[in-house]
């Protein structure tokens, strides 16, 4: 959690993005110069299957405040059904979080492909504005990690 | 300990612009482990490489952290550029500080900070890299093509040409396929015979084709290069290399009345069969189901006429095991079963046919000699029905959701050839849509409407009624009219949906390819590989893929080949060093890994272990092939014990990249 | 002997919470007692004992030793030490005061933990008399009378009063800071209960259990008996019956990487575990039969042969009604005596 | 059921059929039985038991026992029997070795039942017509059976057999139970009811891993939570997050796997109700992909292992019901 001069809340947010499409994506939005909030930070996983739940819960331990997973779309997957896998595990560890009460809008999937960029920008100002109206992640985080 | 460089680029402005790349080549010097940070104008230089080649070598850099732009565009050169200055490239990671950094934010204290907090998220992961090498793996120079229809002649054919080694298996005693079957084609209305048996008969030649007919794949084994593929040869119970196809023994069998499966049932064979005139290769075979020798013991007249010595009672079935180093599957399709049809009394009415059942009924060398009449009573119809769509874009499970894709023109072509040949008959054709995208396609279809009359009617017939007359009812709605139709006709016609053929998903079980609900072959991907499977190696031909014509299908036969003479000229592939790995110790046999591996990279074998009590014991672990893993990491989260982890985006590394940006 | 109306139990709570951290046991939902921190209006457990037992008030099952502050690459060594403040536990039964005593012979022991020293010498232990045990409790077996509890005061109760009184200074404190509460009484009708209570106790299924054939010489004994397999045979190497333990006492260090520095903590661990004191070399007891027998040579032989024959365990019987699949140092026992 | 179940252990061992027998063992009391292995018919005659209290699911000592010479006995309830063709799926059992008696399953007893009533100093439990007589040190006391019933076996699944060589007494059916009732009860609370709810529960976590070390789904040979390379290996939870992710984790590695067979809260010491994390997975997975029951077959694949082309998107979870 950062938070700057107006001590408007700044969320953390982890995006993990498949290399073949949304970090392509991401890219491309950049390359667009498309703006998007720097409360994003993306980590390069080759595909979206490669997203172990145990990441997710890693990042809102050591205090991020939302975690996004952005892969290809059903059907594109470069592995062909890496997405597919991604879909379900993801639904049913989403659905988890929400059973056990943590803010379902804290985590997302989106599907972004190399060629929408303003897709992948705009997908990051809703998600970090979602995040921010929830505040700061306090029901998984990990006191041990706060920061002082 | 680890000795990290890092190299800060300034692409010019564009980085520099919004970022401070001097604070931030400074506040990664303080990195644990990174003794050397610098920033530069153009990292990707030739004197930026330099740059980086020479602290690899002045500070025997364990590892190399550029934050530039994407690794999309340049981690090859910085891994090229560590290779040559002999650190190992997978020693190297990119910070991505441009495309998603500073051409995002204009605000350079947040852009810094950012940019600084994506590069301690390299650090971290570089700290946990470890160096990788691509394998090598050998290419088997020869070819398999799984079924013998045009679409695997073709592919065999082109292979041959480059100079490879190919054989074709086909389980039926002849090559040829369902185009053998067929009379003419569209949208030229040449006859199908005339340019398919040159082919056959090139194949037959080409010494680089091996052709086994009457013959299944009953096993593969192994990966891209190298395939192991056990083969069986049925026993046809005629030696083929003395048989000479003089036809003596189809003539003198006394058991002539097997239906004639060439000519759709409408004639009869011989027990002893040469499919048909043209067949390749021309070898009598004898089929077991109806031989009286073979079933009890008592003939024997066409081993006493045949002048070569070539029958022979106790062949049995052969195995032969051969390499490959591609594998082509062109297993083709068939008309969908109609039984569950009854609306459309297939089976009460012998009038009632099928479009492939036409196709024999109009042919030259089919049961009637080319003369169409109706298989009940012999006459020439003279109103005849066309019903399309029978099976295809159905949504109820008694078809296929699917567009069978064909049959709007093979439609057409039978409607004109009917009323060019028999100008007294009226034919009538009821469809959904008639979808004619194709090179000269819609001109042959407005042909038939416009040239010849046929009558184009949309709307679905509800019920074909046979009459006591021999006349049978149609009864329709004509939806653009708005009224219902009653036609006594003299024949109907049913579009019926094709499905791939029943030995494709055992196949596919076997080679470890997808296949899509229907059955049908799934491609690597839809749009950039659509004639590769996402399996290495392993290529698609023709229909098996999806419903085709002729002309797509010779198109997609071609393109299969060149890939596979792509693979075939390589003496040895490299490797993606970035594949998933197990740990042996850990893993418990469970075989998720192995389900939702789409490569089919991952087997099981039994290993024996020394366990930590001190026993051996023999357990049952995962092994994956590195030759075909293409490191998509969806087996290290199936994996629930955490035994199977990824070059290159290890859990650690991840984890590690999430630490350090939360920090 | 002094004592209070039960009925009066709050008011004792309140008085003592006023100025000190009072911990009673209270029942949960779930049906389990634990103690918790009193607030006005909690009730006092009629529970026989906690699930968890009382050690974590001076051996917590995690804590954390030491802070190291990492910035870049320069490390601050940082005390986390702080002078515990005082602290009350009221309701300790017998069998777990006993287990304090166990727990002290480990901890106080040259070299001394100052950590547990610490909370140790800050807490006060009132226990409270058994009336009602249970068929699992055998405290008796290692010489505690459920009826008399040891720990700095100990409370009586005869159903309608509670009796206390002192067994030390800090037991006294405890109760001149709440004598005003308090009034003389009559202890006939106690002592009528507390024999009752002997009574029973004598009539529990366990209650002919005896020590006899163990203790710190019986080592080659036991070592190599065949028993250990089929005991051990169905152990599923969880941490319950450690856990539950008022006198399990082993630990391990471990560092925690909060991003920001390291924290080193300690935490219970469990001899039935497979990593416990893994070294470099790899693990010193190799399968779940070693691990097992280590656990109950450790209570009955070596523990004693350490200390003067006393046993590790207070036969609390937590570990009889918590284990999984049933085993415990009864059975073991029964297995291994020789009659 | 007792005596018959000897008696064919007995025969099987005779006739040289099987080897050894797992079973259970009587214990101090009425209600302590262990798992234990039986070689002999005397061992058999003298401490084999079968009763209201016999409720441990026996089938995950087979992944050890199985791969030891020789062929075992196992006596299998209901419920064992999909425990036990989930592991064959897994290949972490060999079939060939282990001969299977379907054996007619619970209600079971759950003895901190009769405890939380108040009832203690236990020396036998009766079952009178379905009300228990109980002896105590202090006097005999009653109870209705019902009330004494393991949680696990109130909300029975199925009285059926997924697997067996043979079956001893009568072929039950699959029970139309109630058992995702609590689930729904937990999902139609707000969120911050939710989150109380279950940090009141894992707070009582005491991570003695019995949960874990039970259930015939974990079978890991080295669990990512002992581990020091997972990253996410811990021993005791030091923090809130610690026990919210051994628990989400745990019932996500059995997620598709798991069978309900509930032994993960009946061996909590702390009375958390784990198996509704579980269930919770079990409900989503029949909601989203139709429905599943792991154990009910050795071939179908696990749900997460599969996909469907048209299957729902992740923010069906979004969509669901009131925050």
């Amino acid at each position: 959690m950062q938070v700057n001069e107006n001590k408007e809340f700044q969320p953390l947010i982890v995006a993990f993005c498949c290399n073949w499409c949304s970090y392509a994506g991401a890219d491309l939005a950049g390359t667009n110069r498309l703006n998007y909030p720097d409360n994003i930070k993306i980590i390069r996983v080759p595909c979206s299957c490669r997203v172990n739940p145990m990441f997710i819960l890693r990042a809102f331990q050591r205090g991020a405040d939302g975690v996004i997973l952005c892969g290809c779309h059903p059907g594109d997957c470069h592995y062909t059904s890496g997405n597919y896998f991604t879909r379900r595990r993801m639904t049913l560890l989403f659905s988890m979080l929400d059973f056990l009460g943590i803010e379902r809008d804290r985590t997302r999937v989106e599907w972004v492909s190399a060629a929408e960029g303003a897709k992948f920008a705009a997908t990051m100002n809703e998600f970090t504005e979602a995040v921010k109206k929830l505040g700061p992640n306090r029901r998984l985080e990990d006191l041990r990690c706060r920061k002082q | 300990m680890q000795r990290i460089g890092v190299f800060v680029c300034h692409c010019g402005t564009n980085i520099a612009a919004t970022v401070d790349v001097k604070a931030v080549a400074e506040a990664l010097g303080h990195e644990p482990g990174v003794i050397v940070s610098q920033d530069y104008q153009y990292m990707c230089s030739e004197s930026g490489q330099n740059l980086v080649k020479n602290a690899i070598k002045e500070h025997n850099l364990t590892g190399v952290v550029v934050c530039s732009c994407s690794p999309r565009m340049h981690e090859n050169t910085f891994r090229k550029a560590a290779a040559s200055a002999g650190l190992n490239p997978y020693l190297v990671e990119i910070a991505n500080i441009r495309e998603q950094c500073s051409w995002i934010h204009k605000d350079i204290a947040s852009a810094t900070e950012k940019a600084i907090i994506l590069g301690k998220a390299a650090v971290a992961k570089v700290h946990l890299n470890a160096p990788l090498t691509a394998g090598e793996s050998p290419v088997v120079k020869r070819a398999l093509v799984i079924g013998g229809g045009i679409a695997g002649i073709q592919t065999a054919l082109d292979i041959a040409e480059a100079g490879f080694d190919v054989d074709i298996v086909e389980k039926q005693p002849t090559i040829g396929g369902k185009m053998a079957q067929i009379d003419k084609t569209f949208p030229t209305l040449d006859c199908a015979a005339c340019i398919l048996t040159p082919k056959m008969v090139e194949a037959s030649q080409n010494e680089h084709i091996t052709i086994h007919s009457y013959s299944e794949v009953s096993d593969v084994k192994g990966f891209v290069g190298n395939f192991t593929v056990t083969i069986k040869k049925k026993a046809r119970f005629v030696d083929e290399t003395k048989c000479t196809g003089c036809g003596l023994c189809t003539e003198k069998c006394p058991m002539n009345k097997v239906p004639n499966e060439f000519n759709m049932g409408f004639d009869n064979r011989s027990a002893v069969y040469i499919p048909f005139a043209q067949a390749v290769p021309k070898v009598a075979t004898i089929d077991p189901n109806y031989c009286m020798m073979l079933k009890t013991g008592k003939c024997g007249v066409c081993s006493k006429v045949c002048s070569v010595g070539a029958i022979d009672y106790k062949q049995e079935d052969k195995l032969i095991e051969q390499k490959y180093g591609a594998i082509v599957v062109a297993t083709g399709f068939n008309p969908i079963n109609l039984d569950k049809y009854d609306e459309f009394a297939y089976n009460q009415c012998p009038d009632v046919v099928t479009s492939l059942e036409l196709e024999r009924l109009m042919n030259a060398a089919g049961p009637n000699g080319g003369t169409l009449l109706r298989p009940s009573d012999k006459t020439h119809p003279h109103k005849i029905v066309f019903v399309q769509c029978v099976g295809s874009r159905c949504d109820d499970s008694k078809g296929k959701p699917y567009c069978s894709k064909i049959c709007c023109m093979y439609t057409a072509k039978h409607a004109m050839l009917i009323r060019e040949k028999y100008p007294d008959t009226e034919v009538y054709v009821f469809y959904i849509d008639v979808r004619t995208p194709g090179k000269n396609f819609d001109e042959f279809y407005r042909r038939a409407v416009e040239q010849y009359n046929v009558h184009y009617i949309k709307g679905m017939v509800g019920k074909v009624t046979p009459r006591s007359d021999g006349k049978i009812d149609v009864q329709a709605s004509d939806l653009l009219a708005n009224e219902q139709l009653h036609i006594d006709a003299d024949m109907v016609v049913l579009a019926a949906a094709i499905e791939p053929d029943k030995t494709a998903r055992p196949l596919a079980t076997m080679l470890t390819t997808q296949m899509d609900t229907n059955d049908f072959f799934t491609e690597a991907h839809p749009k950039l590989r659509p004639v590769e499977s996402a399996t290495a190696g392993i290529f698609l031909s023709g229909a098996c893929q999806g419903p085709k014509d002729i002309p797509e299908t010779v198109a997609q036969a071609s393109a299969a080949a060149a890939k596979a003479i792509g693979l075939l000229v390589k003496n040895s592939i490299t490797c993606n060093p970035c594949v998933a790995h197990s740990d042996e110790l850990m893993c418990n046999g469970c075989s998720s890994c192995e389900k939702v591996c789409p490569y089919g990279a991952i087997t099981y074998i039994d290993k024996e272990f020394k366990m930590p009590d001190r026993t051996v014991a023999i357990r049952r672990v995962a092994s994956v092939n590195p030759a075909v893993c293409q490191g998509c990491g969806a087996c290290t989260v199936a994996c629930p014990s955490g035994a199977m982890d990824l070059n290159g985006f290890s859990n650690s590394q991840i984890i590690a990249e999430v630490d350090a940006i939360c920090k | 002997m002094l004592k209070i109306s039960l009925d009066k139990l709050d008011k004792l709570f309140e008085a003592v919470s006023a100025s000190k951290a009072l911990y009673v046991p209270t029942d949960r939902e779930d049906g389990g007692a634990e103690y918790r921190k009193y607030e006005s209006g909690m009730k006092l457990s009629s529970a026989l004992n906690t699930v968890r037992s009382a050690k974590d008030f001076f051996f917590p099952q995690t804590e954390n030793l030491v802070d190291f502050k990492m910035d870049g690459k320069s490390i601050e060594v940082i005390d986390v030490r702080e002078e515990a403040e005082d602290f009350v536990i009221f309701g300790v039964r017998a069998c777990d005061a006993r287990s304090f005593t166990i727990l002290d012979k480990v901890f106080l022991a040259e070299p001394v933990d100052s950590y547990y020293k610490n909370r140790r010498e800050h807490g006060t232990v009132v226990t409270m008399a058994c009336t009602r045990p249970a068929e699992t409790c055998f405290c008796g077996t290692f010489g505690i009378d459920a009826a008399s509890p040891e720990g700095d005061a100990a409370c009586y109760s005869d159903g309608e009063n509670l009796f206390i009184e002192a067994h030390n200074e800090k037991g006294q404190k405890f109760i001149d800071s709440v004598s005003s509460l308090l009034e003389e009484g009559d202890t006939s009708k106690l002592e009528e209960t507390r024999s009752k209570t002997r009574e029973i106790l004598k009539k529990l299924p366990l209650a002919d259990l005896t020590t006899d054939s163990f203790g710190g010489d019986k080592l080659n004994e036991y070592f190599n008996s065949d028993k250990w397999g089929v005991l051990s045979e169905s152990c599923l190497g969880c941490g319950t019956c450690t856990f539950v333990c008022p006198t399990c006492q082993c630990y391990d260090i471990k560092d925690f990487n909060t991003g920001h520095g390291i924290k080193r903590f300690r935490c219970w661990d469990s001899c039935m575990y497979s990593d416990f004191t893994k070294m470099a070399h790899g693990n010193p007891r190799l399968t779940q039969l070693e691990r097992f027998r280590q656990r109950f040579m450790h209570k009955l032989v070596y523990f004693p042969a350490n200390n003067n024959g006393e046993f590790g365990c207070v036969g609390c019987g937590r570990c009889l009604s918590k284990c999984p699949i049933s085993m415990n140092i009864v059975k073991v026992m029964k297995a291994l005596e020789v009659k | 059921m007792q005596e018959a179940m000897i008696n064919k252990a007995k025969q099987l061992l005779a006739d040289g059929i099987v080897d050894r027998v797992i079973g259970w063992k009587r214990g101090e009391f009425v209600y302590d039985i262990t798992p234990a292995i039986f070689e002999t018919a005397e061992e058999l005659e003298k401490d084999f038991v079968y009763d209201d209290f016999t409720a441990a699911n026996v089938s995950k000592y087979l992944v050890k026992e199985s791969k030891k010479e020789g062929k075992i006995l196992a006596f299998l309830k209901p419920c064992d029997t999909y425990s036990f063709n989930q592991l064959i799926k897994e290949h972490r059992v060999v079939r060939e070795n282990v001969y299977i008696v379907g054996i007619p399953g619970g209600p079971k007893l759950d003895a901190e039942k009769i405890k939380e009533k108040g009832i203690t100093g236990i020396l036998s439990v009766k079952n009178e017509n379905y009300t228990l007589k109980i002896e105590t040190v202090y006097g005999e006391e009653t109870m209705p059976f019902y009330e004494a019933v393991l949680d696990k076996c109130a909300s029975c699944k199925s009285k059926k057999h997924m697997i067996y060589d043979e079956l001893l007494g009568e072929e039950g059916d699959v029970l139309d139970s109630n058992r995702f009732d609590m689930v729904e009860k937990l999902e139609n609370m707000t969120a911050q009811e939710r989150y109380d709810f279950w940090r009141e529960q894992l707070s009582k976590c005491i991570r003695c891993n019995a949960c874990r070390n039970v259930c015939p789904a974990c079978t890991c040979e080295k669990c990512v939570f002992d581990n020091p390379d997972s990253g996410i290996e811990n021993k005791a939870p030091a923090d809130s997050f610690e026990e919210n992710m051994f628990h989400i984790i745990r019932a996500f590695h059995v997620a598709g796997r798991c069978t309900d067979c509930g032994e993960c809260s009946r061996v909590c010491p702390q009375n958390i109700p784990l198996h509704l994390l579980n269930r919770k997975f079990i409900k989503d997975i029949n909601t989203f992909y139709g429905e599943y029951q792991a154990g009910e077959d050795t071939t179908s694949r696990a749900p997460l292992n599969e996909y469907k082309q048209s299957d729902c998107e992740a923010n069906i979870v979004h969509e669901r019901g009131a925050e």
